[in-house]
């Protein structure tokens, strides 16, 4: 244990442990940096710089069409998550702070809300009859800012100024400061309850909108998501829709050692919500899936239980807790970004086009 | 607002805060038709049973949830709704702390907060029912005002006040009856003290149905002993009427505070806080001396703890006699 | 509306709202108070009188031993929990307070733990390896306490002194006060998870007592008691029995009306706990389901859902959220004892014959 | 109680109080063998975690539920266990406040508290994570210690002090790296000021890891400015050290109270309470001026709200200079 505590002390300023241990696939990582000479190093390190900067001005994404056909909307939809991946990696990285494992494991989920389902305007962000975001699970701003970002909010590069002083994006969401928010979040267990009463409320003065509420699996352990579960199961709570990220990782440890939630759906069908649930790293699933959610919250409310990979699309960061809120540095941004790139050389996913649109002529390792 | 039907409060009847609080709820539910009552399976108590009954489509009954209320008011505030939460003020502001603070205060949520039962009179349910701590809770929390009435007839106004305040503010209400002691149509106003008895001899700054007492205590000063008391009433304890508290510290150089709460972190070291920043005086606190309460009876158990009229009568006497100094 | 409030003005104090409207049942009261006579009348005053001096002066009864039959013991247990019933009455028309709807709800399930199943002492009220129970719906003091007077671990007249200043017996349990509390509670939500440590910290020292709480059904509307459900299930945390006193109503409304528990059992499987349910006012269904309950419980936590009527045994209290927290006047106790005389003659129960030992001679209605 | 390996503590290094306070319960492991500990799902940030890896099956891993946390916590202490329970200040004091008033403090269960991640230093948390209030929200709660240390060192001794002091206490810790300023051997006296840093011109009054920024600005204010300042570390805020603030007041006329809190309900007001009982002078109270924090680096954010060596410093020097006065 002395061994493990003496490791954690590093520079002048001893005993700063950082929030969580050294990362389990950083030898991965550092074989990986090991392999390039010298010269190759230097040139991924001036094609990084390229790429982020790329990443911090580029333009809004547009929303994907319901007229096109299923299959272009998943591909389209894919792209953008991926897109998605890489500014939440170079938002965490910029700020050397944020909770990384939780905004990779919704990437699919919030691309698929702002992209596709939500009814919303981002050049008129207070919309009336909008539809409702709240980002319960309130610690995964990297991914929500990046999305908000991408949809045209707020330009690109304010994301550089994540978590710095005066930033309009503060650790947590801040209603009154980044445009796109619908409630300030942070203390986890609330959102639900939020959602409810706007819900209710838009009901209540005639409005249409739909309430999507996303919340983390060790976030389920709080009581007051069950006093809004059988508050809303109860009237029932109409057009509210919650979304689960399913991780099976909260901040110290993996969910099922912390406290098992299974059996899921059983709990909130015992609550009197209807349940669905969906593979919510793979847009085929969970598109379809949360279509048909918001349809069936017409009659009440709807969980999905989206079963993602903390940390997704990052090999050393996936399934682990050590990466809840922890940013990567520039070696293990490098890293990342290769992965990203291979993935979707390989991969189903064609994405990254975006990235190579901005970063065309410079050259680096998605080229 | 239709205020033909309403109750009459003449000075010297004793009236609940809790039941003028709900008839307030009831009146303002015609001028504001956006507002909202939220319970937590306690409006026959506090009585928004009243609001229940005369608007039971914006009644909401969450059920013993205080934290869900609190969130469920939140989201009700940003579609134009202003909900007023009310429930026992111990379970709003430590059951329901966090919530409060950060779905309700840091978001600046329209909402507005009636902690009812506070204090001592709970209708004798004892230490776990005893909110003496929701002022200290409630002045911690940025930026919200705390209003606590004296009387029946200020309850109203500060029910009617609290809706034309923007944002989140704390109203304190209790359970007993108290006396009336303001004429009916006395303004409450937001922020301000009150001197509603003067004399030279000594000071006692008050809030809440302890204003009432110290009015009483003031009248025998006057009276049996011919110390002639001033009361200065703060109906919101925060902000504090700076100013006021200062020229009392000028004018007295010594203050009894007395509130229905703990000496700890409400009316006492706010006004302790305030002397001491500007015009540094002694001030005696009477209140909840750091401890928790019993069940019985509110009168015998205010003399328990200290706090009936003869023993503000006898705090006062003793600053006015330079008793009490520390040697 | 305004009717209704010029009414609960009484006295020269005007405006002091009792914490419940008029009882129901009032009017039947009223009709039986005035079919007597004056003369009855005064014979009755004094019959009261013996009989609430024979209440808070008798001594202990005994512990229902296993060595009876089921028959036999069905019959004690019934006994005694009719003199729960009286003494309950009793006890909040003496203080002119106490929630009575609640305490006479949980009559049998109280008489059952505390006369049968429980291993303790009233002797040694600390005796290190007793069954602990905590009553976590802390305001029904009067039935709780008059259970621990009955069964000896106080003199009954200390239930005079019920809620007064100084008194051992506050309005919600206080074990420093006590003797027999093992818990204080009264703010909803918070016996389960005190019965939790309990109950493991019990294990961890080698202890093999079992764990009671007590819950009420308004109760299961706070998120802490799913919380530590949930917490319960998972361990799982053994020797843990929860008792629901499922009386269907509130303080202010029906429990449905407020909150719809169902489907309760659906909820606590899908929390990993076993369930078992039985009518809890009859002795013969909550007897033999207790105690499977607690053989259960060797293997996880168990709840038995308990159906009962608030305020059992007094025709106006039933049912009613109006008696919740509301004491009998003199007059309403005259009525309510009437019904427990009747019952007693007419019913299985042939209880109340600890009363009568007490009242042998001086006359009254139960004789 | 083994303490052979443990870690060296030298003046001027600078440890995160975090990491003492976890590895101290690992030794108090040792010591007391019915030490459990309970963590709320944070205890890889708190460094409760040590706790676990060293003693397994005396660590309680609760999950995301404070409540339920504190309340097992009761539990246990019935069985002769003592759960030392620790989550972020915010949440334990805050969400979790009716269950630590009413299933700790009033049955006075033998359980301790840590308040993590007190104040401004969260990791760049912002707002919801902050907790500038749990001073003000635990002093007000019936017979509560507040404890809160100044640096590694005391820290380590405070952990300790708080298993010798029968019944509930809280203990309120840091997670940003604080300097050493007490030898090693320092003991943490419970209920009593330390006189840090003498001098006859002005006086400090501070707690918490504000200590060794006031014994900086001490420094500094008699270097630069010969402006000799007495710097008086309350480490215990609740029971107040009422004497050494009497003689602060009697010998200075004038305090300045430094604390990494609201200056509502703190040490502040605590300090203000006492002089304006005992011994009336003027009281400067510098902490975060009602106001919800932002999100940033710790120090960047220290000075935002006018709360680094500097400020300090010109606090004092403005309170020497007699400026400042109300007019
Ligand atoms: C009430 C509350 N308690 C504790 C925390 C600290 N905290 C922040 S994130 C986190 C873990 C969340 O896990 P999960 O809900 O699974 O989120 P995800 O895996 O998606 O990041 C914790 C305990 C908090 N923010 N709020
Ligand atoms: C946290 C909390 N909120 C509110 C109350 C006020 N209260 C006391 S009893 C009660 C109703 C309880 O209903 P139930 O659990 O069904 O009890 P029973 O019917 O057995 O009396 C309420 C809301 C409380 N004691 N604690
Ligand atoms: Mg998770
Ligand atoms: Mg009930």
């Amino acid at each position: 244990m002395m061994d493990s505590l003496a490791n954690s002390g590093k520079g002048g300023v001893q005993g700063a442990p950082p929030d969580a241990e050294k990362p389990l696939g950083a030898e991965k990582a550092l074989d990986a940096e090991k392999a390039l000479d010298a010269e190759k190093a230097l040139d991924a390190e001036k094609a990084l710089d390229a790429r982020l900067d790329a990443i911090f001005s580029r333009g809004p994404l547009p929303a994907v069409t319901s007229k096109l056909s299923l299959e272009q909307r998943i591909e389209q939809l894919e792209r953008i998550a991926l897109e998605l991946r890489y500014t939440i990696l170079a938002v965490t990285e910029a700020a050397g702070a944020g909770h990384t494992g939780g905004s990779l494991s919704m990437a699919e989920l919030i691309t698929v809300l702002y992209f596709y389902l939500l009814n919303v305007d981002p050049a008129d962000p207070a919309k009336v009859d909008r539809d409702r975001f709240i980002l319960s699970k309130g610690h995964t701003t990297p991914g929500y800012y990046s999305a908000l970002a991408l949809r045209g909010y707020f330009a690109a590069d304010v994301l550089r100024t994540f978590d710095q002083i005066g930033s309009p994006l503060q650790a947590h969401p801040d209603m009154h400061k980044c445009p796109g928010v619908d409630y300030s979040t942070g203390s986890l267990g609330q959102g639900l309850s939020i959602g409810i009463g706007m819900a209710m409320g838009g009901a209540a003065a005639g409005r249409n909108f739909r309430t999507v509420v996303l919340l983390g699996d060790g976030e389920l352990q709080e009581g007051q998501v069950w006093e809004a579960a059988m508050y809303a199961g109860n009237r029932p709570v109409r057009r509210l829709i919650a979304i689960l990220d399913y991780n099976k990782v909260q901040l110290a440890a993996a969910t099922a050692e912390t406290l098992n939630l299974e059996p899921l759906a059983d709990k909130w069908k015992a609550f009197n919500w209807q349940v669905l649930e969906c593979q919510g790293n793979d847009i085929s699933s969970c598109l379809p899936v949360m279509e048909q959610a918001f349809a069936l919250a017409e009659n009440g409310p709807v969980i999905v239980a989206a079963h993602t990979v903390k940390g997704k699309g990052v090999s050393f960061m996936e399934n682990t807790h050590i990466w809840h809120g922890k940013a990567p540095d520039r070696r293990e941004l490098l890293a990342a970004f290769a992965e990203l790139d291979a993935a979707k050389k390989s991969g189903r996913s064609g994405a990254g086009i975006m990235v190579e649109d901005q970063v065309r002529g410079i050259g680096g390792t998605s080229q | 607002m239709s205020t033909a039907n309403r109750r009459r409060l003449s000075i010297g009847e004793a009236f609940a805060p809790r039941l003028i609080f709900g008839e307030t709820l009831v009146e303002l539910g015609e001028a504001y038709p956006r507002l909202v009552v939220l319970d937590a399976d306690v409006g026959a108590s506090t009585q928004t049973a009243l609001f229940r009954d005369a608007y039971p489509n914006r009644f909401y009954q969450i059920g013993i949830a205080e934290a869900n209320m609190v969130g469920i008011a939140a989201g009700l505030s940003t579609q134009g709704w202003i909900p007023f939460v009310s429930t026992f003020a111990i379970f709003l502001t430590k059951r329901a702390g966090d919530q409060v603070r950060n779905t309700i205060a840091y978001p600046r949520a329209n909402v507005k907060l009636n902690g009812a039962y506070g204090g001592l009179p709970t209708g004798r349910a004892g230490a776990s029912h005893s909110s003496i701590e929701d002022i200290a809770v409630m002045r911690a929390v940025p930026h919200m005002p705390v209003i606590v009435p004296a009387d029946p007839v200020e309850t109203r106004a500060a029910v009617e006040a609290v809706m034309r305040i923007p944002g989140p503010v704390y109203l304190r209400t209790v359970r007993c009856p108290v006396p009336v002691i303001f004429g009916e149509h006395e303004p409450f106003e937001f922020g301000k003290a009150k001197l509603i008895h003067d004399g030279d001899d000594a000071v006692i700054i008050s809030t809440g149905m302890m204003t009432p007492k110290a009015l009483q205590a003031a009248g025998k000063l006057g009276k049996q002993y011919g110390i002639r008391t001033a009361v200065i009433h703060m109906g919101t304890v925060k902000p504090l009427d700076i100013e006021a508290v200062i020229a009392a510290s000028e004018r007295y150089g010594h203050i009894l505070t007395v509130e229905n709460h703990s000496v700890i972190g409400g009316l006492g070291d706010a006004v302790a806080a305030a002397v001491s920043e500007h015009a540094p005086c002694r001030v005696t606190k009477l209140g909840f001396q750091d401890v928790f309460l019993e069940s019985g009876d509110d009168e015998a158990l205010f003399s328990r703890y200290g706090m009936n009229v003869d023993q503000i009568v006898e705090r006062v006497r003793e600053i006015a006699q330079g008793k009490g100094r520390r040697e």
